[in-house]
Formats: structure tokens, C-alpha cells, sequence
């Protein structure tokens, strides 16, 4: 799960971590209160699920709480890749000297938290190890120990960190790692951490991905997820218990199983066709959840017809077939369905299907090349 | 003979007493499956499925002499199933449970390495030695024995492809499915190495995803192999940054894309199949090679 | 540091180990009003420093408010090995079917926590472990780990503990150690851990000895300190950072590190007397610390004399010398006083000393022999 | 020769920039040892006591080739100190720091013994090779070269028997205090096979103190010692259940009680003190013995 800048920070409070004087603010005004109440030139941040934003344009400051208040007005409502500014991040400016970057992501190779630092802070991290990845430092993470403190830093001398850095940088990346840690991340980085003119040392940007299947002993994260996604559905999606993925095309998919999910996108993608979304609806589903799944995805304008392909094992087919006949009163007139239903229950379902009238196809290609045929001459239809 | 899983396998169920537990240990010993005992603690001294239960793996061990566990224990529990399994010395570990925190199976890889012990998983399928049994909730009547080893990161795609397979009437030594999480406890090259030593393996079909680059270690190894490796790759139409349902099936920037799978597996002089109804005729082809 | 029991069991319900409902009471009514509160039976726990309250009358019950009145009445004010209750406990009566042991204490061998679990509960253990050493079943603790729940399962079911207990009893005892482990324990024991009619599994008394070196680390816990051991001197003496210990005798001793305190006593129990207190100043003390100890040292009314024991290191003997000097005039006139000095600054503090009229030792035993021999001439002359 | 201490030790001081660092450096350099370097996070660069400071001990370790730490860090950073200090690969290492929380030095234990390090302490003195220097905070002067080893739970008891030693003339190989608390680094019988192996060494005199059952551990071992040892126990009117000044000197129960001690060392054949000035005549004996 993604959180915003301002509640990464939060966590990173909790955890004794220095961060800059600051609070949210949903309108101007908001904007130009807290600038007051910090005193001195604030920085005005776009708090959205992207990265980029401060070449979009997000990032702005201000030396007064008029020019606060200005800076807000032209951030808030601004789109940066697809996403509406909602709310800001007023914070007190840095005065910086130097910008470093610190950084704890899983890594699935050594199985392993791994951290990564550098001096070259303030920039991409992801450019820095593609031009110069010497300058940056690996290390991955013990899950018995956590990050000790002299481990910590090690890291950073062993990154030429300059020793004024080194003691109270330490202590920052030994509390990032155990927020990381404690928090059941997959990511938690600062960038940049900064040093300032008078020698403090401060996280003046944070970033955290958490677990989703840890967010159950998280509660108070978990309640920070929001509908602000690019698309509103996948978090509805969410709260529903379904798997959905929005994509582009207009072909709505169905199946049990991300590897079969998946295959099944593409093998709509190599009969000519276009992908809606991506819809799972896992093991052993019932007749309910395989209706909900087909509502949800017809509510997406984008979808003109409806793929559903099921290798029954614990899901039934009965159940598959029965979920579609009930969602079918619910569907739009004429919204072209195929089915395909293998397995566990799949003559069954395919005799309910036939008496219902519905389309079925006698394996996966053949039930792709079917829906997209269907919608392909629908539109061709309408077009005549 | 086959991989991991054959005659000498005797097999526990962690969390047997649970509605998922006891359907698959049910079906498991339909399956032929040498499954001995369930564990389920505070349910010890029970039955389930006509087995005894115990608190504890190290009191069905001792009891049984259990080798091989499959653990359906819901996800806050089973990295310390797991555990319990590998520090009581079983050294084949099936875990099948979704949704575990990831720092936790990666807490559960320690203790795994440290004993030396096999886990597959999890959110995975488990693994299927047709004519022997399979441990975890593959559908058995799909499968028929034969020269074949097969690895998945997926389930139902699995059983696709094996279905298929089948119905060309080509016959599989051990399908094993490796889970979808970004950590897992055996990958590609893991099983790779087991089927290169099997004598009833006579190729090898891997079906990955993207996400990772598991595959791309496969690639690299198969070039030392030599039985032939078949591949399939799905998730070419994923966009990146988008969780395609497993929790490892994700393009993270340029990396774990399916296009970057194919080249390397290609390079490694692996067919690929264009789709899973070209695995069959590739299969055979190798096998024709092979002999 | 102890901690009460009802200190105790606040630690474990913040780990979500079951504990029975009750509050702390001060006077008889407070007790009733709980009582009523409760509704039902009650027990009345005395709240003291000290084991074996229970076969010291300590304990008592009350089956209604008015019950519970008398009980507590019975109870508050009672003087149980030198201490006099002050507080009680009082908590709902618990149907017990089954009583267990469960401890983690701090092993010096095997430098780790140890668990001790028993299904011979609700007695003393160390009885226990004398009698039927078989009985205990005994781990250490990984630190790096904690106590896993698996590994608390293990060993509840190696003690033989029924199996309806093994999965609640693994919890209980996993958290047992997490609260351990997170409240730098020394001892944490539930006894008995009880199995109730009802088939409830909860602790139904509770001990916590914690760690004196971590509690700059438990602000919360540290505040629990309080002057109610059997000498209210030692509480005192450690508010001032002094490390005291009384004893029966009539010498004072006064020494710099704890093995020379030691021997000092044990010399002058040699030489015939018998020692005070411990007091221990630590290394490196300055005259103001010295004449705060002796002027501690005096407070004790059983104290007729005072040695005190340098050997000169940090500790320079022209400071001790100075510290006597200045808290000679604090102390009861006609007060023996031996000092004798070794080491750094020992010349320079016996020439000091002998301007100001004190006695010294040439040795550690020659200092002993003289302070013992002025208390028994100043007793004889008060005798006579 | 002696023991832990020699021409080759080459010390680095882990916290030299603070109070009782630079003050107990400046005089480990007066008594001859080979201080070679200080640590202090945050002041890589500087110097301290004329020698160069180094942020981390890897550092300090690769530009002087130092093989002992001697530890000054207050009790919240020492254990985190003495990590280090194992990992970065120093073999002899003495914590000075008091009052460090118990579990922690627990921790540090994990360390020091999977990096094969000896830890003397922590709450410790340190330790002295008369006429080659000394790690720690014993008075140098009361020093003198000699057949007899010394270990000690107690720092200024030390300095007491060793002054009645010297003043006996009978000087001494290595003298190491080990620490008072409960949980400590090093043993007495780590203590006594090092001097049972060392040339010079001719007797050791142990001075232990209530508590814990080193002392009994050691009764055990010297059983199987050539060399003779005399023994000295503090704390014969210390009452049961209370701390008396060091953490570690606590009778709980029956166990750790000075008497206990005695009868365990007398069973084992060593002569122990009444009191200390018993000692040097002991060891004159011991030593004729001996001879």
C-alpha cells in the first residue's frame, strides 16, 4: 500500500527520526494558516501517489504566508500523471548544504531487507544506479538483528559520508530500518536526507510502501488507504475483496488464478483484442462472488465485453455458471459474455450456460477469439 | 522416479482441523498420498481425516516419522508453521497458505536455510509426482506420469498447461508449483538441478512471470543443462508498477519485465512458446531432440 | 527492581496475556467499592516486596462487598516479613481446575533468558526444582529471535502440559517473553498460570523483577520505584546514587568498589565486630560525595562507629580526606571514625587527616581492628 | 611471555574523545602500551591523546592493524560498541562501562563468541601485563613483573592484593579483572587455561566473590590444572537476596553463597585466604611448592 509523503513521515516521527515543522492543508487558506504558524519561507508539496512531482510542477515556496497561500492555490487541483492534487504538505524550509539519499527496499534475491545509501541525494536514486552505481552502498539487513547501530554506521562510512554525518545519520538510518522492520514495509527511503547550513541532519522527503498482507497488525496504517488511485474502481475493488487491475482496453477479463489471469490477457492481446482489466477472483469462488466480479467489471465504461475463464479445481463450475446467469439481469442489454469452463463442474456449468443462452468457448483461445470477435462486430454495428 | 516427491514420502498436515486442511488431506490420500498425520495445537490426541493429531511437529515426527509436511495454517501463523516444520526436521516443507507478510517467509528463510530443509511456497499450489501422490491442492486426475519435470510460478495456469499436456499424451515425472510471492522459499534453478539429476525426467517445460528475475536465473543455469528446458511467459500485457495478482507479479522500472524473461530464456536457447496451446508440439519436439 | 503484583500484571495485559479483573484498594472501603464493582467473590492479594504472603495470612478472600471489606481490613496494616501492607489487590475469585508454572529468568551460565515451565504450578518452584527437578522443563531464549510461538509450544508440550492448555499456554508464554525481553526483565514468572473451571487459561499471579541498568529505557516502569522495602534508607540512599545495602551490625563501612566494600565487611566481622551497612562510592568520588555518605551512614541510629576504606585510584585521599573533614561536624559528636587511605593522594590525606584530629588505619586491617576496639571501649564506658 | 597482553597488542579506545576515555588513555600510553588509535562516531579526523580519530573501528582497525579495543562508551552505546568492536574482527576486547542494561551485553555475547573474540567485562577494571602495559584503569604503579597470575570479579580488591603482592615481592605475569556483572565475557576458568599454557606464569591467584557459580566452575577446572592456584572469596557476611554493590554479587537462595564457594575451592585442593593478607604467604608457599 502506498501512503502519502506527509504520513511516511509520521512513522518516521514516531521513530525519533527529524523531520521539518509542517501539517496538511485542503484548501489555500489551510495553506496560509500553518504558514503563519510555522513563521519563515514554507515549502508547499503536492501530496500524490507519484513520483516526478516536483518536475510537474508540485513542489513550490513560499516566503510569505500570502505567497504560502498563493503557492497552495496553484498546486491544489493541479493533475500530475492523471492524479488531482487533493492536499498539500506545508512544511518549513531547509536551508541545505548537502543532500543525501537513504534507502531500505526488500530484496527478493537475498531474501532480505537490503539497504542502500549514497551521497548523491536529492536526485533519482534509480538514475544514480544506472549511470553511477558505484556510489551507491548495499547491504542487506539481518532479520534477526535488525540494523544494529554501529552496522548502520559502517554503511555510511563506507559510502563517504563525511563524519559530521556519520553519528546522527547512523541513528537515522538504524530508526529507518526498524520503522521498516516494525512496519512490515517493501520500501521506505529518504530522499534527501539533508544536511543544513546549521548542521542539522533532517529527513526533508520520505517515501514507504507497506505490506498489504501485513496491513491486518497495522491498523492504524491501514486506515490511511484511500480512494485516490489513478482509478477510483481498484480501490473499490479493494474494499470488495476482489483483485482488479485497470488497464486500457476494452475487453473485461475474469478468471481464477493471476498466472491463468494473466495468460488470458494475453491471449486476448493475440487475437487482436485489448485487455479491459485484470480480475481474479482466486480459489473456490461461489456463484456470489463470480456475479460480483462480473458487475464490477461491466461498471467500467471502457468494457464492451466480457471474458470469464475458469479451470475449475476447488471453483466449481455449477457455482461459475450460476454467478453469471445471476449477474446477467444486472449487466447492460447486449454487453457480448463468453465463458470458458474446464475442470471441476465444467460440463455442468456449460449445460446451465447453453439453457441460459450464453456464449461458451471450448478453451482459452477459442473463448478469446470469440469475445473479441463478438465486440469487434458489435462495433462494427455500430458503426453501419 | 521423480522429484522430491515419491514412495518414501510420509507427509503431515499443519493445520489439518481447518475446512481447507481437511478437504485437501482428504484428497491427498484419494491421490495415493503416504499423508500420516495433522497438526492442529490444542487439537492433539484428536482425529481428523482417520489420522491422529498432534500439538506439535516434533510429536507427529516422533511419532510417524513424517518427512515432508504441507501447511495450510492461515497466513498469521504459518511462517511460524514453517518454522515448527524445518527446526523439527522435516526437510521437505509445502506451504500453501496466501497472504503471508513477507518479512515474515522471510524470517521462516532462516530458519529453512539453517536446517537445510526444501520449502516450496508459498501461496502455491504444492507439487504433484503423478503415480506417487501430490502434496498441496492440485487437481491429481489432470496429471499422467511420464518424462516431463514442469515448474510454475502459478496454480491454475499449472493446470492448464498440464491439462494439455495430457491431452497430447505427454506424461509428467513431478509438477511443482513455486508460488507467486516475491519471496519463495525454492526457485526455478532449485528445481532445474533436481530434475538435470532425475532419470525419469526427460525435458523440462517452466512456465514463469513477470516479476523478479527468477527466470533469468533459470536462463542462465539451463545453458549448463542437458535436457532440454520448454518456457512460457505470462503477463506480456502488463503494464508496469501494477500487482497482477501475486504479490511478486509486479514490473518494478525496467525490471521482471516478460519481454526481458523471453530474450534471456531465448539467448539461453530455450524455446518459448508465442501460447500455452504451442507448449505441447515444443515439448515433443525437444523430446525427439533428445533422443 | 521489584515491582508489585499488580505492577506485574499490568505489564502482561499490555501484551494481551488474560489476567482477572480488579483494582488496587488503600482502606477496607475502597476494597468493598471494587468488590461491588466486580460483583461475585473476590480475593484481597496484600501488595509487598516479599514471598510467602500467602501462608503469611496475606492472602484472603470474600464471597460479597462487606466480605471483602473485612477481608481487606485484615490484611492492610499487617506486617508480613518486616513489611507492612499498604496496598491490596483485589480481583475476581477464579474457578481453578488445573494450576501451572510458567518463568523466564536470567541465566548467568548459558547468558541467556531461561524458560522454565511446570505443570507443578501455584507452589514454589525452587521447591519444586529441589524435590522433582524432573518436573521443570527448561530453554534459553535466542535473543535474537525472542521466544517464537512454535518454540513456546515445544516446550509446553516436552512439560507435559495437556493439550487443551498448549495453544492458549504458547501465546501466553510467547508474550511472557516478548514482555521479558521488551521490559529488560531479570525474572518473569506467571504462578499458577491457571486453567479455570470454565476452560479459560489466565495468570492468576505474576512476578517481575526488573533490570536497575535498563530502566533509563522504561520511564514508565521506573516511576513504580518506591520507599517501601524493608529499610527505607536503601531507597533513599538510591535516589541519591548511592549504593547501599543495611545489615544488622553497629560499623558503618564506607568503601570505593563493591569487592573492597566486601571485604572490608568481612574483615570486620573477622576482627570481632559486626558490619552496619554496605556502602559503596564508587570510583573516582569527590569530597562532597564522601561527606554525603558518611552523613548517610550516621542516619542509621544503629551505627556507633564508621570505617571507611580507600584505596586510591581515580579516587584521590585528599578528596576523601576533605569529604571527612567536611561532614565531620554533621555527624553525633563523640562518634569513632577510622579512614584509612592507600594509594593515589594516601599521604597527602593522612596528613589531613591527622590535622583534623581523625584516626586512621595503617592497613585495611589495622583500620578494622581500631574502629571495632572504639565502639567496644565506647560501649564499656556507657556501661559503666 | 603472559597472557591476552603482550608486545603485539595493539590497542584502539572506543570512546577516547570522551571524559575517562582520554583520561585513562593518556595513562595507558604512560604505562607503555601500544594505544594506536581512538573511535568516536561523529569525530572521524580529529585527534585525541596525540592519536588519530576514526568514525567506525573498521576504520581505526584497516589504518593501524589493531587487534584489542578497550571500551569507555556510556552504558547505552557499549554493547552496540563491543559489536563492533567483534565484527570489525578485534580479537581482545576490554569494556570498562558500567551499568550496561544486562541483556544487552547478552546480545553482544552472541557476537563476540560467533566472531571468536574474548571480551574482558564489561563493569571490569581491565587488564595489566606488568612491564608491557595494561588495557583498562588499574593503577600501573602497583605493578611488578613476576610468576603470579591474577584474576579478580573486583577492581579496587585487585589493587589491594596485588599492592600486598608487590609489597610480598612477588610480582606478577597478567592481572585481569573480569567484571562484577552477572553476565560477563570471560570467565576465571577462561582466565586459568590461558595461564595454565603461559611460560612465565608459575601460580594464579583467583579472588572471587558471591554470586553466580564461577567460582565453582573454576574448583571444577582446577582439578585438571598443573599449576597451583590460591583463592580468596569476598562477601562471607553479605546477606542473601541483596545486591551488594556489583550487579553479579547477589545470593539468591542457596546458590552463591561465599561458603559455597570456599568448600568447592578447598574440594578442589586450593588453599583459600581467611583474609587478604593471608594471600601473599599462600603464594609463597604455592610457588615453593612448585619449585
Amino acid at each position: 500500500m502506498k501512503i502519502h509523503e506527509y504520513q511516511a513521515k509520521e512513522i518516521l516521527a514516531r521513530y525519533g527520526i527529524p523531520i521539518q515543522p509542517g501539517r496538511v492543508a485542503y484548501t489555500p487558506e489551510e495553506a496560509e494558516a500553518i504558514a503563519r504558524d510555522l513563521g519563515g519561507p514554507v515549502v508547499i508539496k503536492a501530496q500524490v501517489y507519484v513520483g516526478g512531482r516536483g518536475k510537474a510542477g508540485g513542489i513550490q515556496f513560499g516566503n510569505t504566508p500570502e505567497e504560502a497561500r498563493a503557492a497552495a492555490a496553484r498546486v491544489l487541483g493541479m493533475n500530475i500523471k492523471g492524479l488531482t492534487v487533493q492536499k498539500v504538505l506545508v512544511v518549513s524550509k531547509l536551508e541545505i548544504q548537502e543532500e543525501y539519499y537513504l534507502g531500505i527496499v526488500l530484496d527478493r534475491k537475498t531474501q532480505a531487507p537490503v539497504v542502500m545509501v549514497s551521497t548523491a541525494g536529492g536526485v533519482d536514486i534509480e538514475e544514480v544506479a544506472a549511470t553511477t552505481p558505484e556510489k551507491i552502498i548495499k547491504q542487506p539487513i539481518d532479520l534477526r538483528w535488525g540494523l544494529r547501530p554501529f552496522e548502520a554506521r559502517n554503511i555510511l562510512a563506507r559510502a563517504g559520508f563525511p563524519s559530521a554525518v556519520i553519528a546522527r545519520g547512523g541513528s537515522i538510518l538504524t530508526a529507518l530500518a526498524r520503522a521498516f522492520i516494525e512496519s512490515d514495509a517493501n520500501l521506505a527511503e529518504i530522499n534527501p536526507l539533508v544536511l543544513t547550513r546549521d548542521g542539522q541532519v533532517q529527513a526533508a522527503d520520505a517515501k514507504i510502501v507497506l505490506d498489504d498482507n501485513a496491513l491486518y497488525r497495522h491498523r492504524d496504517y491501514a486506515a490511511w488507504e484511500e480512494p485516490e488511485e489513478a482509478n477510483p474502481l481498484e480501490f473499490e475493488a479493494h474494499k470488495e475483496g476482489l483483485t482488479y487491475v485497470k488497464l486500457n482496453g476494452n475487453v473485461g477479463i475474469i478468471g481464477n488464478g493471476a498466472g491463468l489471469v494473466m495468460t488470458t490477457l494475453d491471449m486476448v492481446a493475440a487475437c487482436g483484442g485489448k485487455p479491459a482489466n485484470f480480475l481474479d477472483i482466486g480459489g473456490g469462488a461461489r456463484a456470489e462472488v463470480m456475479a460480483k466480479a462480473l458487475t464490477f467489471v461491466a461498471r467500467d465504461p471502457d468494457v464492451k465485453g466480457i471474458l470469464v475463464n475458469i479451470f475449475g479445481g476447488i471453483t466449481r463450475g455449477e457455482e461459475v455458471a450460476r454467478g453469471v446467469i445471476m449477474a446477467q439481469q444486472q449487466l447492460p442489454a447486449g454487453l457480448p459474455i463468453v465463458v470458458r469452463l474446464s475442470g471441476t463442474g465444467a460440463e455442468e456449468g456449460r449445460a446451465m450456460l447453453k439453457d441460459a443462452g450464453l456464449d461458451w468457448g471450448k478453451d482459452m483461445r477459442d473463448a478469446a477469439q470469440k469475445i473479441v470477435a463478438a465486440i469487434q462486430a458489435k462495433e462494427k454495428g455500430q458503426q453501419a | 522416479m521423480s522429484i522430491l516427491l515419491d514412495e518414501h514420502t510420509r507427509v503431515i498436515v499443519q493445520g489439518i482441523t481447518g475446512r481447507e486442511g481437511s478437504y485437501h488431506t482428504t484428497r491427498m490420500l484419494e491421490a495415493g498420498t503416504k499423508v500420516v498425520a495433522g497438526v492442529t495445537p490444542g487439537k492433539g490426541g484428536q482425529s481428523a481425516c482417520g489420522l491422529p493429531v498432534f500439538d506439535t511437529v516434533a510429536e507427529a515426527k516422533a511419532a510417524t516419522d513424517a518427512n515432508a509436511s504441507c501447511i495450510f495454517v492461515p497466513p498469521a501463523g504459518a511462517a511460524d508453521a514453517i518454522m515448527e516444520a524445518a527446526s523439527a526436521g522435516i526437510k521437505l516443507i509445502v506451504c500453501i497458505t496466501e497472504f503471508i507478510p513477507v518479512l515474515d517467509t522471510a524470517r521462516a528463510m532462516l530458519v529453512v536455510r539453517e536446517h537445510g530443509a526444501t520449502l516450496i511456497g508459498p501461496n502455491c499450489p504444492g507439487l504433484c509426482t503423478p503415480g506417487q501422490g501430490k502434496i498441496g491442492i492440485m487437481p491429481y486426475q489432470i496429471f499422467t506420469p511420464g518424462p516431463v519435470g514442469f515448474i510454475s510460478r502459478s496454480g491454475t495456469l499449472t493446470y492448464e498447461v498440464v491439462a494439455l499436456l495430457t491431452e497430447a499424451g505427454i506424461g509428467q515425472s513431478t509438477c511443482i508449483g513455486i508460488g507467486g510471492d516475491p519471496i519463495i522459499g525454492s526457485t526455478f534453478v532449485d528445481h532445474l538441478k533436481l530434475f538435470e539429476q532425475d532419470p525419469q525426467t526427460q525435458a523440462v517445460v517452466l512456465c514463469g512471470e513477470i516479476g523478479g528475475s527468477d527466470e533469468e536465473d533459470a536462463a542462465e543455469f539451463i545453458k549448463t543443462m542437458k535436457k532440454p528446458v520448454v518456457a512460457f511467459i505470462s503477463g506480456r500485457t502488463a503494464p508496469p508498477g501494477k500487482r497482477m495478482g501475486h504479490a511478486g507479479a509486479i514490473i518494478s522500472g525496467n525490471t521482471g519485465t516478460a519481454q526481458g524473461k523471453v530474450a534471456a530464456l531465448q539467448a539461453a536457447g530455450v524455446p518459448v512458446a508465442e501460447t500455452i496451446f504451442d507448449i505441447p508440439d515444443l515439448v515433443k519436439a525437444a523430446l525427439a531432440r533428445r533422443v
